[in-house]
């Protein structure tokens, strides 16, 4: 295990997050367009969504399909009242801060998976195409925990449902891409693939390492602003919090039965944390929780946890329950 | 050239919100406004640059309508009733414009 | 043809455009940056210039290469007076609006021009290379058979023709991307491709994926805005001009004596609309005319007829008449 | 500080606009400008979004131009005499700058 | 809705400067501002665009900053005194806000 | 010597150059976004970097890489003085200015090491890949030389150093990413380069074309606007300065015994001047000096000139000098 942690940290992808954590902590003008970065989070989507698709054209759906993505609607469901109760009662976070946060670290990160499912393949080790309709959807669940937490107790009147909420937190653009790539690699499998694939495979690793150098840059500018409103029980959710989830997960893959890599796998969506869509999504619903207070833990914090030290725990402890 | 007094009102919004803001003004009538993206700022939360930023979220706006000096009462409590804890700073000016029939 | 117009049906463009327009319906907010969406078009006019240049440079120029071109000239600069004519006289659109509209349907689409060439590559129909500056020569003439049309009439006083009018549609940026790489494409022949083909060649089918997602939730957006200023007959006209301009354009081809390949490319070059460059011009010159007529029937209608309907039908027809 | 009252004329416009109006501010002696890029925007004719847009026509622009009053009712004259049937909202207000000379 | 008289001031700026200027702000005390990109201009300097640049030093951008009028010379002094040779344009103009509490 | 400089000016990324200043000598309104440039010239630099840095993890470092850096910095900080002796008593510029043109001649034009590399690459005369570390340490010394010459002279206040200026430098973005992705090209090795040579060497042509072209572009409009305010012996400082770099390049090159193409690759950072990182220095420590000037001679001026004859040129007498 470790070996491949250090296999891990030494990857690409990594040390490109790591150079832009480190340009921007150094105050580097180091920057990468706005259009650019939304172009590379709209490619990304595209590519694992298509090669979700492709696969699951390959393989044909297995039965554990319709288990996998309950297991993983309860998890996104589920993992915001963990969460909010450490948040609230160990770390001591307010009440609507805490529910919005929460809201977050059930909901999962794309490129957390595609980290993980990067590794898989380095090692060799097989997971279902479907995981990426798992991930698509464990994306929305956690939204509405969080707005039943808000909305609980006396008198709240905090986590309003705006008008249009549902079908905006459905039709979110990026499970639209995510959910339509999927689509179009199920219809045209093999053949898409091959007229696609020198630019949604081949180039994904370089694709992947500039958004993860803005994702450093972003997150070490998210630490270097947003760390004095952490506390350390706080921080220390970041770290904690993701191992809870990941703990979960292994639990329900292995009642479900699935098989090393896809524990793996479910295992990372549990422990990651949303810093896309989640944030706007809180924005509308729960306006008064600080926004900088979800992104610094989920980006700054958990993000690189998961991307270095989470991961590589994660592959070993699912070969050891799949075995 | 004759002119005709407006009113120039410009409200900085987030991307998270701005289409709430404009549902809003469609609603209470307004007959047009303009929304330029920020590159960057400062204010109570802190400083931010567009190009430091992720997600569907991130990202501001100044939004601006010209409206009749008439009509601004009624439009800025519309706003506010709507997107008060949310909408940003809201400033009012005095503008004047040649073609008076289209506010 | 039924096969043929399946399989072009379930090709990842198509699918990706159909994905667009779904997103867009469900007001999804799914979007492309505008910055990448002019990079996008450009990107295709150099590929696909700088292939037709290398395929010349290959091949040679034809004898038929100066009758093509002459024969796409009286295409672009005639079917505008037919579009006119069906336009006031059938579908009662009024006087300008009818020359604008018209003066789309002369001109071209880069886009449409794409997808036939890759619908005939996989068929293994082999088209002239040549047949890029054809589409090069369409682009224009339509505009000044539209401004002819607007200041016909008595007493007509639109359709100016603002000072360097002749030189700005004649240095029209999509004009000069397309046949500037289409000589660079001539010049460097097989040593440029060689070089450029990962990128202007094997990643081409991926970024034409992602400019037709563009394209659909444009085209999407329109429809549902502009719908309502459509009457019944003037969106018929957004399915019927396109045949009209095919038989014409499959008339000269047979004269010529084109392949069946190329005779495709003809007829689809009739059949096309243009959405990029005659829009500009169009404002420019006939102010009073209402962009957004246009816009909903070449994008909204006639694009996805040809890409659907039209490409297959156009080859089915150019390989009987090229027999 | 000492300050000197000028006049500051804003104009929408289309971006297939865009070049025409710059040319006539220009030999209408105009000494400078600014251009922002909208990103969004409502009228008559409806709303729109920049990033729903393709093509070369597309696209919507607010340009500015800080001017002395003296200077204003020709601009305008010269603004609306060309491009009358296009030229979008156009408005002006009350700027103070330090600078005088430049205008 | 009662409103409270402030000073608008708007500053061009190219990007190179703007990190001096904005640290200047800062330091001045200013509670806030906001930056919106330019896409094209023309000035003493000639006509530029931002589709035509290159390099790291290229572009330029509007900043303004609401501020109370009691506060407009020592802000306008120290912008000056700091960038006098480099800054752009400075204008000010009179709008009214809504909420008073932060400027 | 001829057929090389043929070979280059009719390679794809010339052409391509030579076509955007086509275009925009004959006013087109063909443009690349801002956005999309910014990524290009990110990409480029990181591309150089990473090959540079896989490129010394493949052959281990050479007794000679100090000696080469350490002839880089003494390029980089000593031409400005010749140069600013030429524009002062030669071109006549005054002395502000002379002093910031001259800083843009010491320092270097990451396209122009790339244009130059690839004619090596072409021509199969192999170069160090630690010459990219002494490209990324050529790019400041030239800058502090610029202030040291504007401050000099009896009572001159000009060429401040505004607070943070060196911190500034140093961890500008260009250098960051070319420093940043050389180690990661260091660290991660023939591994790194496996998953990302699609992207980062086989698209890596293309990219540098359409680069090529908006250079082409910006430097016509510089042409267009600039060349007014060049007096001719001003403007023949730009074609006489390189030959003055190069040779002194090679003169360093001789003395340390550097091969062919190294030799040809210092030549080249000599004679070329920067137009991405300097400008944005000068603005900073000389705001009285008119950047239009330098601009105009660096990018306009110097760099086609480099790229067409400068580089067969400095590749011919490199390979006699190393001989
Ligand atoms: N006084 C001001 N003048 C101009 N813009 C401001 C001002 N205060 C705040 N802003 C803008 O509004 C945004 C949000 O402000 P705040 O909610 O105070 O953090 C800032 O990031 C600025 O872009
Ligand atoms: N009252 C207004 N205030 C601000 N911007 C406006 C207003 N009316 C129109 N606009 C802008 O001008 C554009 C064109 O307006 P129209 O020609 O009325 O469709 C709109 O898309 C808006 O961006
Ligand atoms: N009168 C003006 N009104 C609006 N913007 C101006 C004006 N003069 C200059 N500018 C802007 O300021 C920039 C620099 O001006 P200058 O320093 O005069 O070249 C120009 O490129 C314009 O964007
Ligand atoms: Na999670
Ligand atoms: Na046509
Ligand atoms: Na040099």
């Amino acid at each position: 295990m470790l070996a491949l942690a250090v296999q891990n940290l030494v990857s690409p992808p990594v040390l490109f997050f790591g150079m832009g954590l480190g340009a921007s902590l150094g105050r580097s003008d180091l920057s990468v367009p706005e259009a650019i970065a939304r172009f590379l989070s709209l490619y990304l989507l595209i590519s694992i969504g298509f090669r979700g698709g492709a696969e699951v054209a390959h393989q044909g759906l297995t039965l554990t399909l319709v288990a996998t993505i309950a297991a993983g609607i309860a998890l996104s469901g589920g993992l915001p009242f963990l969460a909010y109760a450490f948040l609230r009662n160990v770390a001591g976070l307010d009440h609507i801060n805490a529910a919005a946060v929460a809201g977050h670290y059930g909901s999962i990160s794309a490129v957390t998976f595609v980290a993980v499912t990067g590794a898989l393949t380095q090692l060799a080790l097989p997971f279902d195409g479907y995981m990426i309709a798992v991930a698509a959807a464990m994306e929305t669940p956690a939204i509405f925990s969080a707005l039943f937490i808000a909305r609980t107790g006396r008198g709240r009147t905090e986590g309003e449902m705006p008008k249009d909420f549902l079908r905006e937190i459905a039709l979110n653009g990026s499970i639209v891409a995510l959910l339509g790539a999927f689509a179009v690699g199920c219809i045209t499998g093999e053949r898409g693939m091959t007229s696609l694939k020198p630019f949604l495979l081949d180039a994904f690793a370089g694709f992947l390492c500039i958004f993860l150098l803005d994702m450093g840059l972003i997150a070490g500018r998210g630490l270097r602003d947003g760390w004095r409103s952490l506390s350390v029980p706080v921080a220390a959710f970041a770290w904690v919090m993701p191992l809870v989830g990941a703990a979960l997960a292994a639990a329900l893959a292995w009642l479900i039965g699935l098989r090393a890599g896809s524990t793996a796998v479910l295992m990372t969506l549990g422990a990651s944390a949303s810093y896309i869509a989640v944030p706007a999504a809180m924005r509308l619903a729960l306006p008064a929780a600080n926004p900088a207070i979800a992104l610094t833990l989920s980006l700054g914090l958990t993000f690189p946890f998961n991307l270095t030290v989470g991961i590589p725990l994660y592959i070993a402890a699912a070969q050891m329950i799949a075995e | 050239m004759q002119m005709f007094a407006k009113k120039r009102v410009e409200i900085l919004i987030e991307r998270a919100l701005l289409k709430r803001l404009t549902d809003e003004l469609v609603s209470a009538g307004v007959s047009g406004f303009s929304v330029v993206p920020l590159a960057a700022g400062r204010g109570q939360a802190g400083q931010w640059d567009s190009d430091g930023q992720i997600g569907d979220a991130a990202g501001m706006f100044a939004l601006w309508c010209i409206v009749d000096p008439g009509r601004l009462d009624g439009l800025l409590e519309a706003v506010f009733a709507i997107v008060s804890r949310q909408v940003g700073l809201v400033s009012v000016s005095d503008v004047e414009v040649v073609r008076p029939e289209r506010f």
